[in-house]
């Protein structure tokens, strides 16, 4: 069976892979590059905690295939902090006690920059329904959403 | 299974033609990942439109606009000359999933996986919205609401696949509207969905309506009587409550798990109403 | 042991309890560094997937592996063929739900497992595994397979408390309960009958269950997995596979949650014996469809209540039937259900009596305070309903009838100090309980209680030689524990936090620990690490006491220091804890404390929930509008995590409230395996929980700490259904409160 | 002698009796004494029970102190989540 070359640019980091047609980008994150931090919970787009970027739009590796990188610019939780400088939401996220099991926590992150890319100002419903698709069970979503909202104001005073 | 990426739609075309065995057309890929990844479908091969150019486009054409198939949703949204054309179509398709869905998942795919819940159906067939659908015998334009047959369904023969969705020019004081109900907020399938297109005069009496049913059928409904019980009227309450009324009793619903028949026919009416009251506002109309 | 208040351990003035620091695993999991259970993998590693039963109930007649050991690629098939007997009744129920005999015995049970060199393989593995099932009928229904005729999953299992006569699904009976009934509804202004039904829920943890096998011909083998309890997991694994427990090491991964389903095993005995056939390390991942169909769910139920109450709000006597289905096994958490049911009430007649039931689903598994909201959902809406029939103030009705010191608990023994009553009163004064509502929309309050409890806890606590502090517990953290568990450490030690890292041993390192359940961490296990950090304190004033030629006596540890102290100790300048680590090795060599125990007494908590909700009469959706949760924590360790706590189990309760549900064809198969139709709460359904803790100290524990992490899922069921009845004008009492459920409701109120 | 409290599916097992009494100092030997003086309660106590003892509730600790006048309450043994 003879699998497919791709060239992808992941974290601005030049990359190849080989992947079959099967599988999905996610699986190729994770079992083929070793970048375990995007999660799979569902497999079927319902729970976001694989959120990635693709060319600068939010998407779900586990609903692409890792064929379709080809060419592209992906983005993951492992290119958020730019080296020992976290970003200001994983910072918030950490002292908001945002998290508790934390394995929603990297689909959340970057979804929610994503978010503060487009909107730097978001209400709390705009910022709740943004993270709509990211399922949270342990914190009731009320820290996230604080620490979301505390990192966009705190990132319009900085620019 | 093999993976095809042609880049033009003519490579597309002859691809399709050409292929022994199953041969999926990939878009958003939304929905036909899920169903490879719980082996529901298990075809030879996928075909990604997306390398394609001209189906990366929305273009103005003819005072209407013309969506390439490989349009994700948070484009449609972005654009915001067609969201002021055509509220209703953007706002059903921004309702298909969450954020990360809505930056993969396609109209086209939407309307082509043949689910009854569709949200972007009922939208475009009170849009009269045609699909254009290219094959080997070249490229032909189908009204949408010909498109799905019944659940997971097309009318599209087995070389063809659509290349775009046209969205035609709308009269002056036209609006649109679509209102679907889940039991949560978000990500969740349509239980009823209900979209209602209309024209008014200066007056404020309906000169056009069309009003489509999502969700309570094996396919989309378009709803003739609410239509025809809307083109004439001022639509004032008791037109509204005729409205709900012929979509209740156009909605042929089956009980599931996602609400009973009972329910959706309910629904269906409520939904109905609102929708009708939102396009109303839209084309200017009198709240 | 016992563990009573100890005099020395009396501390009001902390330093670091109750403030609010930096988890220390907060940066792994930001960046995504932190790794979960399918976050591994091994060199030469192979895929193990699982094959499961399309029938809701079948015999097994015959399985052929033949075709799927002979692809190539596939390097081991297991079937129950391959395991052994299991001679304790509990641990072979789960060794059958992990592998099904001679029957399958709900939608989803595993029959079968490979382990291949890729997942493509394993899959193609699956399909020619040939199995002939002989259908049987099926049931899924609790008080459907209370019928003398249903459908029988396994026959004589009942035990000795089930009448003769009866279902043989009826596996128990629990009773409960002091006074007379009949004698106390006589008394009553009016009674209430009611039946409630609550629907099955999953405890939707994000993360499916996930594990990666090795295990050599030796029988040496390791496991790394997502569970609540990694020792658990050796114990039952080594149990199932006739190995011993000390040549099984296990290592819990980082867990992305459990809400108790992770108090179990279901891969990791399958791991084990696909890594054993093969001589290659097996890694398993569930799907989430996986996780739905064949993980422990929690019980659904179907409780009938008789409550008398005077027409002043006095309950005159409390009654509650409740049948509980726990899937296809004995052990529904009905006995829980039964006990806690009328737990936060003063009441002189009250009786319960439970009935565990199996039927064709998946093993329940526990979930947060297992068996208590059904209970509390039913007793909670009763009360409420008649309180309001009275024209009463429902707050003032439970305050009237609240447990208090002294009082004799509705399950038997008399409560010690208990907070219950601070939290109704707390609110009765928020400025929630007096804010104005609009049309359709309504008010629910509702009390709730758990038990909490303790088991075999063991700590190590280790000085490093530059003066920091390692601390190694055996409870995998699951929303924090590992920041308070560095936070008591520190306080005790007086030290600052930031000196002391916890981290979670694997089973090769300490003692039994027992599993991350009925909200036992941060009291058991803190209170170890209160006392191993005690004992290196000791350790080092001796030490200080050798370098200053004094008895160990007239030294004391004050300030992280060890201090000369009394008439005879003479003028030294205190040493630091680094100060002695560093001369640990002139000195007598390393310094650590370690505490082993089986932490017994924990304290009760109670909880009060506030809600209001909005509902459309036109479509019966109902909207959150505003949540307050009121708790007594004995002591908040870490505040925000004690209100992540709160607020996780509110929006939990909320859920199972509105839209959660197991939903069963006719066929028996499920038809919602998936986050799409199972459909837990989502952001933009919420508005912000807000929170209010109490502190009413647990004379148990050393600062005062109660459990916390499972009473608030138990008001919410009935607070929101309290909400939703006043703001729809139909008394509800079936959940979940789904929109047709409601718009229903509302209709046939409405003629 | 310790008056112990017995819940009601076990009254079954101790001749109707919803209080009994038992000579123990310690959790084992109330554990013990009760097998011996009401056999028919051994497969409760085989599958697990726990007991409140003055307030507080035990699982598995035999050494626990009873004393005569503490307050004993049997228990279904106790889960968590």
């Amino acid at each position: 069976m003879s699998k497919i070359h791709v060239t992808t640019t992941i974290n601005g980091d030049p990359t190849e892979y080989l992947c079959e047609a099967e599988d999905t980008l996610l699986d190729v994150l994770r079992d083929r590059l070793g970048m375990t931090g995007s999660k799979e919970g569902c497999g079927t787009g319902d729970c976001g905690a694989c959120s990635i970027t693709v060319d600068g739009r939010l998407v779900c590796a586990c609903l692409m295939l890792g064929a379709e990188a080809e060419g592209r610019e992906i983005g993951t939780i492992e290119g958020m902090a730019k080296g020992d400088t976290l970003h200001p939401l994983q910072q918030k996220f950490i002292e908001h006690a945002a998290l508790q099991c934390g394995i929603c926590t990297p689909g959340i992150l970057v979804a929610a920059k994503s978010l503060l890319e487009r909107n730097p100002d978001p209400t709390e419903e705009e910022a709740r329904y943004w993270l709509a698709g990211n399922l949270c069970r342990c914190t009731g979503y009320d820290k996230i959403i604080r620490a979301v909202l505390d990192a966009a104001q705190d990132m319009r005073e900085a620019s | 299974m093999q993976y095809l990426s042609p880049n033009t739609v003519e490579d597309a075309v002859q691809l399709l033609a050409s292929r022994t065995g199953e041969c999926r057309v990939l878009a958003g890929g939304t929905d036909l990942l899920v169903r490879l990844r719980s082996g529901m479908t298990e075809p030879d091969s996928v075909l990604d439109i997306k390398r394609i150019d001209e189906l990366r486009r929305i273009t103005r054409e003819d005072g209407g606009w013309r969506i390439g198939a490989a349009v994700p949703g948070a484009e449609m949204s972005e654009n915001a000359d067609l969201v002021s054309d055509w509220p209703g179509v953007v706002e059903a398709v921004g309702l298909i999933g969450s954020t990360q869905i809505q930056g993969r998942a396609t109209m086209a795919g939407n309307l082509c996986n043949a689910s009854p819940a569709a949200d972007s159906v009922p939208a475009l067939v009170a849009a009269d919205a045609v699909a254009r659908v290219a094959g080997p015998d070249g490229v032909r334009d189908v009204a949408v609401f010909d498109v799905p047959d019944g659940p997971g369904k097309t009318s599209l023969g087995r070389d063809e696949f659509i290349t775009s969705i046209f969205l035609p020019a709308r009269p002056a004081r036209s609006g649109d509207a679509y209102l679907r109900f889940i039991p949560r907020t978000e990500m969740d399938i349509a239980v009823v969905g209900c979209a209602v297109s209309l024209t008014l005069d200066a007056a404020g009496t309906c000169t056009a309506a069309r009003v489509a049913l999502g969700a309570v059928g094996p396919k989309v409904i378009a709803v003739k009587e609410a239509a025809d019980i809307l083109t004439g009227s001022i639509i004032d309450a008791a037109t509204l409550d005729r409205v709900a009324q012929a979509c209740s009793a156009a909605a042929n619903p089956i009980d599931d798990k996602r609400g009973t028949a009972d329910y959706r026919k309910h629904v269906a009416g409520v939904l109905a109403r609102r929708a009708t009251a939102i396009a109303k506002t839209r084309a200017g109309g009198a709240a | 042991m016992a563990l009573d208040s100890k005099s020395d351990g009396e501390k009001l003035n902390f330093k670091v309890i109750g403030t609010r620091p930096l988890r220390p695993d907060g940066i792994d999991k930001v960046t995504g560094r932190a790794r979960f259970g399918a976050d591994m993998s091994a060199p030469g590693m192979l895929v193990g997937l699982v094959l499961r039963s399309p029938h809701a109930h079948a015999r097994i007649k015959s399985i052929d592996t033949s075709a799927a050991e002979a692809l190539t690629g596939v390097h081991a098939v297991v079937t129950r063929a391959d395991f052994g007997a299991v001679e304790n009744e509990a641990t072979a129920d789960v060794l059958d739900n992990c592998m099904a005999g001679d029957k399958a015995l709900y939608d989803g049970h595993a029959v079968a497992a490979v382990a291949a060199t890729s997942g493509k393989i394993a899959k193609q593995a699956l399909k020619l595994i040939e199995i002939d099932y002989e259908p049987l009928p099926h049931v899924t229904d609790v008080d459907a397979a209370m019928q003398p005729d249903a459908p029988s999953l396994h026959d004589g299992r009942a035990n000795e408390t089930v009448p003769e006569g009866m279902s043989p699904n009826v596996m128990a009976r629990h009773e409960f309960g002091h006074g007379d009934i009949e004698a106390g509804l006589a008394q009553a202004d009016r009674v209430l009958e009611r039946t409630y039904r609550t629907e099955a829920t999953h405890q939707g943890y994000i993360e499916p269950h996930a594990c990666l096998a090795s295990m050599g011909p030796d029988g040496q083998a390791d496991l790394w997995c997502c569970t609540q309890g990694h020792y658990m997991v050796r114990n039952t694994c080594a149990e199932i596979l006739g190995i011993e427990q000390g040549q099984l090491r296990v290592t819990a991964s980082e867990i992305g949650g459990g809400f108790g389903g992770k108090t179990t095993v279901f891969l990791e005995p399958v791991a084990l014996k696909l890594a054993q056939k093969s001589g290659r390390p097996v890694k398993m991942v569930m799907s989430r469809a996986e996780v739905l169909r064949a993980t422990g769910p929690t019980a659904s139920s179907s409780i009938d209540v008789r409550i008398g109450m005077t027409k002043d709000g006095r309950i005159t006597a409390g009654f509650a039937e409740l049948r509980y289905q726990g899937g296809a096994y004995p052990g529904s958490p009905v006995d829980m259900g039964s006990m806690s049911a009328f737990a936060p009430y003063d009441l002189e007649n009250v009786k319960t009596v439970g009935w565990d039931v199996v039927t064709n689903r998946p093993k329940q598994a526990a979930y947060r305070a297992p068996g208590a909201p059904m209970a509390a959902f039913a007793v909670e809406s009763a009360i409420d309903e008649l309180a309001k029939g009275f024209g009463l103030d429902p707050l003032e009705v439970r305050l009237k009838n609240a447990a208090r010191e002294g009082t004799r608990a509705s399950y038997g023994p008399t409560y010690p100090a208990i907070g219950l009553e601070a939290t109704l009163r707390k609110a009765k004064d928020h400025p929630h309980w007096s804010a104005p509502l609009g049309p359709n929309q309504g008010r629910g309050v509702a009390c709730g209680f758990w038990f909490n409890f303790g088991g075999d806890t063991c700590v190590s606590l280790n000085i490093t030689p530059d003066g920091t502090v390692t601390l190694s517990e055996g409870n995998p953290d699951i929303g924090g524990s590992r920041a308070s568990m560095s936070m008591m450490a520190a306080e005790e030690l007086g030290i600052p936090y930031d000196k002391v890292r916890t981290v979670i041993a694997d089973t090769g390192s300490l003692g039994q620990n027992e599993v991350t359940d009925g909200s036992r961490v941060t009291f058991a296990v803190g209170l170890a690490t209160i006392e191993a950090a005690r004992a290196a304190k000791r350790e080092m004033c001796k030490r200080a006491a050798m370098v200053w030629g004094i008895d160990e006596e007239a030294v004391v540890w004050e300030d992280g220091a060890a201090k000369p102290a009394g008439p005879n100790a003479g003028d030294h300048e205190p040493m630091s804890l680094a100060e002695i680590a560093a001369i640990a090795s002139n000195t007598g060599g390393p310094i650590a404390g370690h505490f082993e125990v089986n932490a017994e007494g924990a304290g009760v908590s109670f909880a009060t929930h506030m809600v209001d909700t909005e509902v459309d009469p036109d479509t019966g959706a109902v909207k959150i509008l505003r949540y307050t949760v009121f708790q007594d924590a004995g002591k908040a360790v870490h505040p925000s995590y004690v209100e992540g706590q709160f607020q996780g189990g509110a929006v939990q309760g909320i859920g199972w409230a509105l839209n959660e549900e197991y939903i069963y064809g006719e066929d028996g198969i499920l038809q919602n395996p998936g986050f799409l139709d199972y459909r837990i709460p989502v952001a933009s359904d919420l508005p912000m929980i807000d929170t209010v803790i109490l502190e009413i100290p647990n004379p148990g524990h050393p600062y005062g700490v109660r459990g916390v992490g499972e009473t608030s899922i138990v008001p919410p069921l009935a607070a929101v259904a309290n909400a939703v009845s006043e703001a729809a004008g139909v008394r509800m009492t079936a959940l979940p409160m789904s929109p047709p459920r409601v718009l229903a409701a509302i209709q046939s109120e409405n003629g | 002698m310790v008056q112990v409290k017995v819940f009601g599916s076990l009254t079954s097992a101790t001749d109707g009796r919803s209080e009994v009494n038992i000579d123990a100092s310690t959790l084992r030997e109330l554990l013990d004494g009760l097998a011996e003086q009401y056999p028919a309660i051994k497969p409760q106590l085989e599958r697990g029970i726990s007991v409140a003892i003055d307030g507080k509730v035990y699982n598995d600790s035999w050494f626990t102190p009873i004393h005569e006048d503490s307050e004993v309450v049997l228990l279904a043994r106790l889960k968590g989540g």
